[in-house]
């Protein structure tokens, strides 16, 4: 469905992105694991057009997206949930949705109101609380703001960087939780996460990053049972 | 002090009737520049173009048939086409004045220059084009001098209700444009976060040059109101009433369109009140000094948000 | 000695409390390691401790109790002898690195208007002082940083670019150097080497409060570690002491994984 | 950057700008470049605001302003004081340097665009002041302004060509060159330019902005007060009208034209927007448009400025 | 060093560039004489500017039609001095070094003319005025220095005379612009005000404003008078919004506003009765005067108070040049100022004292009436 082929990013002279190679196929759960500063959010940002990569080529369902505008590949069907959300804070919880469902106007009206629906059954608090701007939220509600905000453009495939950050274990699990459901909808879904095990503990494969290189990938399971993880957040041996 | 309080009624009309005026010349700059963070200098200029396209439209009424002419019809007359040009003036300035730099990440300065190049050279081109003359609007064949009640003590012409009711119709229905469509969700979303909002599908480009065509063409529509107001326009009064809108803008809050209107309305009052207290030759000091005082004591202006922290040099 | 001692810190944004009831200490001479899930509080500590944002509650103080930091400004704190990095690098980039260098060296210099624009002998004598001090700190780093001298500080590769924060930090003269995840970026080796830097810091007697999700890194140089959860110490203590304490197991795995 | 020093190419542009009047054909050019040299000057000096520090001020001409008429006061006889040039031209500059920390003190918590109103604001009430205050006392002599200014003399030598205020004003550039070049490169300049680059994080590496910031405004309104004192002396008489809000401006477009905190760049801007006007003069009524189209077609093309402080280089992986 | 050597390249390339441009206006054979005419052509007074440079260049026109003088062709060169002290000075060193100019009508802004007189002395330039009204433009005894428009401190005592011998008032409401004219004139009018024991109120309002109902409001309503020491469209302005704050007086002004078409017009019938002081005489009465007006409008469009002035004053210099027979600054300058009783389309001999103003001080006064004015009352002041 996504699939990455020798990719290099710079930031001005800055070489970001160094020869990233990887693959997202229909239906599944990839997690891209790695530290801060190591080139998982430019990843996003290559695939979204936001950056320019320097070489290579990115390709989706098929067609070659690298060097198309950013809202036209939003439009053919990428949505992303930030790093840090970055939901519209002057804008009401409503309005973030509606914004999500901007590529959807000429959809029939039921529809997005349809939509709605999902991300309300959800999310209840943010039906209670959709008239509030978005600022006003605590970091577990922007969370789900962010995450409601993307399924509003029914994207195929779903970028999601970091999505437990800053959050209490409770919502970790159960962000988690719904991303799960929200794949079992038949959404496919890349995540970038620094929380390891939980993001491995629900994906089908895993590529691990490391100063802008690929340094390992392989299924979910023998990444967990490798010990990577362990390594590189407890020091273990 | 008796006299004073005699004329404060209609000192309050006139404060309102300039106020109205500066805060919806204000509404481009702050449009702009909450989407831009950038100055749009040229925009003085394009509100006397806007006056200069009511004025033709005019004229040309008058030389097809003189006489008959009712506001009702001829006032939309006047400011559609003012609208649609300055609307595409501003459009145009964008794509060739300041999109080039911004999009090459020039300074925030550099749009700043480019802006003040445009501002001169429309000066200059409507100068040699229409004349250094100034040309008089034919105010009272629209709206006869004896159209006007009485309210409070006060004396408010026909024109200063149209004039107040045309821009609080306009503003009002920028409001709903901004906070109730989607191009208005898109417009914010634009402002607050430009990579989010181009994740979201939102065609960036298309946004700003929207916002500077609605910018442009509230500043022209301001441009025929003053003109009819006024009754007297010139190649040279962007300058001034560009100068005051800005410092209106940045009064409310740069960025923020009720502190637009705020600002607006405040400096109009605060000029015609400074003039009935003071010595009128310290009206402008008086009012750059509760601009200055405002921003002191509120670095953001009266509505303003901390946009200011991301506007840096 | 204490070198810095927090008591009841507490910070609110807003609604949000970004600091809680925390008590913190570092002896002198010591390497401490601050971990944490990302929007932990540990950021907001530094940023209190600089002076950059007011307490809302609590106290700092430093030298073995002798100074409360809350209400001084941030360039006194300096000036006290606590310099930083930042997790997001904050470098000045369109100045060159030496130059970054230079501004740390602010507080430890003199030099008045009067005497720079007439360039009086003394102003000479300090700035070139200065700059050579400046060029020592560089030299830190062997030659990662030295050559470069005279470069523009944005055209530095990231792991430079977290050596310079260092060599900026130490040019104030700090007795406390807080560092915010310097490894952040870095491959093995300069992870490594990173590691060899803070130690050889750390015996020119400055001592450290470090910031890291390396645990390779912390666990390689830290005396002590305190771990941080929602604003407030869930754990502190020897490296393995803390990383077996269920809470930070909890923290960072999940529940699940804290259980187990 | 270069490093302090006396580096080859400005000996060359010293010496070309020592000979300089020997190659103009006329008076009026000689003139031309003695306005350059006056304008390198204030631009040297809203570039310690602007370029070095960072500070958006849309406000210096009244530091211009003030300085002029400072001049005005202790060389003419509008007072009847008659103080020589070499007396006067210190206390102006100090005094113009106090305005700057005055002016400069109540903007120090505003930020970008607000300290930019702020500082407009401050312009336009110095030139409301200036033709208003000529009652009930007569101080500035009110629009029609003050006449009758000393020609500056050194040691019994009075100025009185064009060449000899060009040799004055090139003395001065140069002097304002290298107290620029000092500063830039000295604890305080280094200061300034972190503010501008990250004012938090110089915060946190031990620099007290406000001092800083408030002295940049003194030295940058310092330069002002030169400038001011060579325009009342060569013109012989000052006027409000001297000191529009366009003349802030126009210096901000040649700090920017040239290229923000680039010296070099700076002395360029001025040289180009001085004599820009002068080389369109011919086209009479179609001048300014020319000369506005210039500046747009000038940022578009050149949007860091002729001379940039941002060189593209290599990076070192 | 590699870098040093490219930068040093181009400070070279720059000062090459620069000589260049300087050389290019290289001096050629002075076969035509110029008369410089600098005004602001641009700016907000360009309007008042350009009517200048085009009475000049139709005086010259003529002037060429008959063969020019000294044999030569005739050249104007316009200046644009935009109304701004400092680039009026560049604008005057251009007009010195042009060993061609031999004389040049100058400025209708004193806050130019003064720092320009300066300019033009150094290189015996003669210049006259036909709109600086400030008295220090000639009492300063510059003898290049004249001017043909009334001096602030003749027009406005006698505007002050007009209105409480002839207007009879009592409370006189004095405005102006905050420029130096109007203001200069606005002094004047208070002080002999005083003088003759009326009352005069100040007020102020802002050149480029145009909604001065505010201020008009606060006018008391027993004045008198409006004395409107103002340029003609705030004039026109002032006189259309008095209605609106219920003040039903007669306004006088000074020369700016002897303007058919931006001060009577453009108030749009709202200055009728109101009075206008001038220097010369009623100009329809006067059949040069007409030829003039005619030849004008057909060029250039209508004709206000400058447009007579400038030609006046081109057409003196151009007769002094003649009678000196020779390219000769100094001379051209002394015999301009010993002009003596030049009838030309005033109406009145024009003669220069020794100062430069015009001899006599006969200050002309008109009342508004149709679309023109008519000629009321003659005040001489000394």
């Amino acid at each position: 469905m996504l699939k990455l082929t020798d990719v290099d990013t710079h930031y001005g002279p800055l070489p970001v992105l160094k020869s990233v190679s990887l693959e997202v196929r229909v239906g599944e759960i990839v997690c891209l694991l790695g530290g801060n500063a190591s080139g998982k959010s430019t990843t996003m940002k290559t695939i979204l057009g936001v950056v320019r990569p320097t070489a290579g080529r990115v390709e989706f369902e098929g067609d070659r997206i690298d060097g198309l505008a950013t809202e036209v590949i939003a439009r053919r069907g990428i949505s992303l949930v930030p790093e840090a959300r970055r939901i519209f804070a002057r804008m009401t919880v409503w309005e973030n949705l509606s914004m999500g469902a901007f590529t959807r106007q000429k959809a029939p009206a039921g529809e997005v109101a349809q939509d709605f629906e999902r991300v309300w059954t959800l999310f209840p608090r943010l039906k209670e609380r959709q008239h509030q701007l978005g600022g006003t939220l605590s970091g577990g509600e922007q969370q789900m703001l962010a995450i409601g905000r993307a399924l509003m453009a029914r994207p195929r495939l779903l970028l999601m960087d970091e999505p437990s950050m800053g959050l209490a274990p409770v919502l970790v699990d159960q962000v988690f939780d719904i991303i799960r459901a929200i794949n079992g909808q038949g959404t496919t879904i890349l995540v970038v996460e620094q929380n390891a095990p939980v993001a491995l503990s629900i994906a089908t494969r895993g590529y691990v990053l490391q100063n802008g290189r690929i340094v390992i990938h392989d299924t979910a399971r023998i990444l967990l049972a490798t010990d990577y993880v362990r390594r590189a957040y407890l020091g273990e041996d | 002090m008796a006299d004073v309080l005699a004329i404060l009624p209609q000192q309050l009309v006139f404060g309102l009737a300039l106020g109205t005026v500066y805060g919806l010349v204000a509404l481009g700059y702050t449009m702009v520049y909450g989407i831009l963070f950038m100055i749009n200098f040229a925009h003085g200029e394009i509100f006397m173009i806007g006056a200069y396209v009511g004025w033709w439209v005019l004229a040309l009424l008058l030389q097809a048939q003189a006489g008959a002419l009712h506001p009702a019809w001829v006032l939309p007359l006047m400011l559609l086409p003012a609208m649609l040009f300055t609307g595409a003036l501003g459009v145009g300035l964008e794509r060739f004045a300041y999109r080039p730099l911004y999009l090459r990440g020039a300074t925030r300065l550099g749009p700043l220059i480019s802006a003040i190049g445009a501002s001169i050279f429309l000066q200059n081109a409507v100068m040699l084009t229409q004349g250094a003359r100034m040309k008089v609007y034919m105010t009272s064949l629209l709206f006869p001098r004896d159209w006007r009640i009485q309210i409070a003590g006060a004396s408010v012409s026909a024109l200063v209700i149209v004039m107040v009711a045309v821009a609080g119709l306009m503003m009002w229905g920028l409001h709903l444009l901004v906070q109730r469509t989607t191009l208005g969700r898109s417009i914010r979303a634009v402002a607050e976060d430009r990579e989010m909002a181009a994740i979201m599908g939102v065609n960036v480009r298309r946004v700003i040059a929207l916002t500077f065509f609605m910018g442009s063409a509230l500043g022209g529509a301001g441009g025929v109101l003053v003109g009819l107001y006024y009754t007297q326009i010139d190649f040279f009064m962007g300058y001034s009433a560009g100068l005051k809108a800005f410092t209106a803008a940045v009064l409310g809050g740069i960025g923020n369109i009720r502190g637009a209107m705020l600002g607006g309305l405040i400096l109009g009052l605060v000029e015609s009140l400074a003039v009935t207290f003071m010595n009128p030759a310290y009206k402008d000091v008086v009012a750059f000094v509760l601009l200055i005082l405002v921003l002191v004591i509120r670095p953001t202006g009266l509505l303003g948000e901390s946009v200011a922290a991301r506007a840096k040099v | 000695m204490a070198l810095l001692e927090t008591e009841g810190l507490t910070k609110d944004f807003g609604g949000l409390r970004a600091v809680q009831d925390l008590a913190l200490r570092v002896d002198e001479g010591e390497i401490v390691g601050l971990i944490g899930p990302n929007g932990s509080g540990k950021t907001t500590l530094f940023n209190l401790i600089t002076g950059l944002h007011p307490a809302t509650a609590g106290r700092i103080r430093f030298d073995d109790g002798r100074r409360e930091l809350v209400g001084l400004a941030p360039h006194r704190i300096t000036a006290l002898g606590i310099a930083r990095t930042f997790q997001n690098q904050r470098l000045f980039n369109h100045m060159t690195v030496l130059e970054n260098v230079l501004v740390g060296l602010h507080c430890r210099t003199r030099s008045g208007i009067a005497s720079i624009l007439l360039g009086t002998r003394r102003s000479l004598e300090e700035r070139r002082r200065a700059e050579a001090r400046a060029g020592g700190l560089l030299s830190l780093f062997g030659d990662r940083l030295l050559p470069r001298a005279s470069r523009p500080a944005w055209t530095l590769s990231y792991a430079n670019r977290r050596r310079l924060e260092i060599a900026r930090a130490l040019a104030a003269e700090p007795r406390l150097l807080l560092l915010d995840e310097p490894a952040a970026g870095m491959n093995p080796t300069e992870t490594r080497e990173l590691m060899r830097d803070i130690k050889r810091i750390r015996e020119r007697g400055v001592t450290i409060l470090v910031i890291e999700h390396d645990m390779g890194v912390v666990r390689g140089i830290c005396d002590r570690v305190a771990a941080l959860d929602h604003g407030t110490k869930i754990a502190e203590g020897s490296f393995e002491e803390v990383r077996r304490s269920p809470a930070v197991l909890e923290a960072y795995l999940g529940r699940q994984a804290g259980r187990a | 950057m270069a490093q302090p020093g006396f580096p080859r190419w400005a000996a060359v542009l010293g010496l070309v700008a020592l000979v300089a009047p020997l190659a103009a054909p006329n008076d009026y050019w000689i003139g031309v470049m003695a306005r350059i040299c006056l304008y390198a000057t204030l631009a040297l000096g809203l570039n310690i605001v602007v370029g070095f520090a960072g500070l958006l001020d849309l406000g210096y001409v009244a530091f211009f302003g003030i300085g002029s008429y400072l001049y005005t006061f202790l060389a003419s006889a509008h007072f009847g004081l008659h103080l020589p040039f070499l007396v006067t031209l210190p206390i102006v500059i100090l005094l113009t340097a106090g305005s700057g920390i005055l002016i400069g003190a109540p903007t120090l918590r505003l930020a970008g665009d607000y300290l930019a109103i702020v500082t407009l604001g401050f312009g336009e009430i110095t030139y409301l002041l200036l033709i208003n205050l000529d009652r009930p006392v007569n101080i500035t002599g009110g629009p029609s302004g003050i006449v009758g200014i000393d020609p500056p003399a050194v040691a019994g030598f009075a100025l009185s060509t064009n060449t000899h205020y060009y040799y004055l004003f090139l003395a001065a550039l140069g002097l304002t060159l290298l107290a620029s070049a000092r500063l830039r490169h000295s604890r305080i300049g280094w200061a300034w330019q972190a503010i501008r680059e990250d004012e938090l994080a110089a915060r946190a590496m031990g620099i007290n902005t406000t001092v800083a910031k408030l002295q940049a405004f003194a030295i940058g309104a310092s330069f002002a007060g030169i400038g001011g004192s060579f325009l009342a002396s060569w013109q012989r008489s000052v006027f409000p009208e001297n000191f529009l809000f366009t003349e802030s401006i126009n210096i901000l477009a040649m700090v920017i034209v040239g290229g923000m905190g680039n010296l070099l760049g700076v002395v360029a801007g001025a040289a180009l927007l001085v004599s820009l006007p002068e080389v369109f003069r011919d086209l009479q009524r179609y001048r300014l448009l020319a000369f506005g189209l210039m500046l747009m077609v000038l940022m578009v093309f050149r949007p860091q400025g002729l001379l940039s402080f941002e060189r593209k280089e290599s990076s070192d992986d | 060093m590699a870098r040093m050597t490219s930068i040093e390249r181009r400070v070279w390339a720059g000062a090459v560039a620069l000589a260049l441009v300087a050389a290019a206006p290289a001096v050629e054979a002075q076969q035509v004489v110029k008369i410089a005419a600098g005004v602001p052509l641009t700016g907000q007074l360009a309007k008042q500017g350009q009517e200048v440079a085009n009475a000049v260049k139709l005086a010259a026109e003529e002037w060429n039609k008959k063969g020019g003088v000294l044999g030569k062709k005739i050249e104007v060169l316009e200046a644009d001095d935009q109304g701004n002290p400092q680039v009026s000075v560049a604008a005057a060193e251009k007009v010195a070094a042009d060993a061609a100019v031999l004389g040049a009508v100058w400025g209708i802004t004193s806050v130019t003319c003064i720092p320009v007189s300066d300019v033009l002395d150094r290189v015996n330039l003669v210049l006259i005025s036909p709109g600086c009204t400030n008295p220090k433009v000639t009492d300063r005894g510059l003898k290049n220095t004249n001017r043909v428009c009334a001096r602030d401190d003749a027009q406005g005592p006698a505007g002050a005379i007009f209105a409480v011998q002839d207007l009879k008032a009592k409370k006189i409401a004095v405005f102006d612009d905050g420029t130096t004219g109007p203001k200069g004139v606005a002094d004047e009018v208070e002080k002999k005000a005083k003088e003759l024991g009326a009352q005069p109120i100040r007020y102020v309002i802002r050149s480029g404003d145009k909604d001065f109902r505010a201020i008009l409001a606060t006018v008391p309503k027993d004045v008198s008078v409006i004395y409107a020491s103002l340029w003609a469209p705030d004039a026109a302005l002032v006189a259309k919004q008095l209605p609106d704050v219920g003040l039903n007086v007669r306004m006088i002004g000074p020369d700016g506003q002897f303007e058919p078409v931006d001060y009577v017009q453009a108030s749009g019938g709202a200055a009728e009765g109101n009075y206008v002081s001038f220097l010369v005489p009623d100009l329809k009465k006067i059949a040069a005067a007409t030829a003039f007006t005619k030849a004008f409008e057909a060029k250039y469009g209508p004709v206000s108070s400058y447009g007579p002035l400038a030609y006046e004053a081109a057409n003196i210099i151009l007769e002094s040049i003649k009678k000196v027979g020779k390219a000769d600054r100094a001379a051209v300058r002394d015999a301009v100022r010993a002009t003596k009783s030049y009838k030309g389309i005033l109406g009145v001999p024009i003669s220069f004292d020794d100062k430069g103003d015009v001899a006599g001080g006969v200050i002309y006064f008109y009342r508004v009436k149709g679309s023109g004015f008519e000629q009321v009352k003659q005040i001489t002041v000394k």
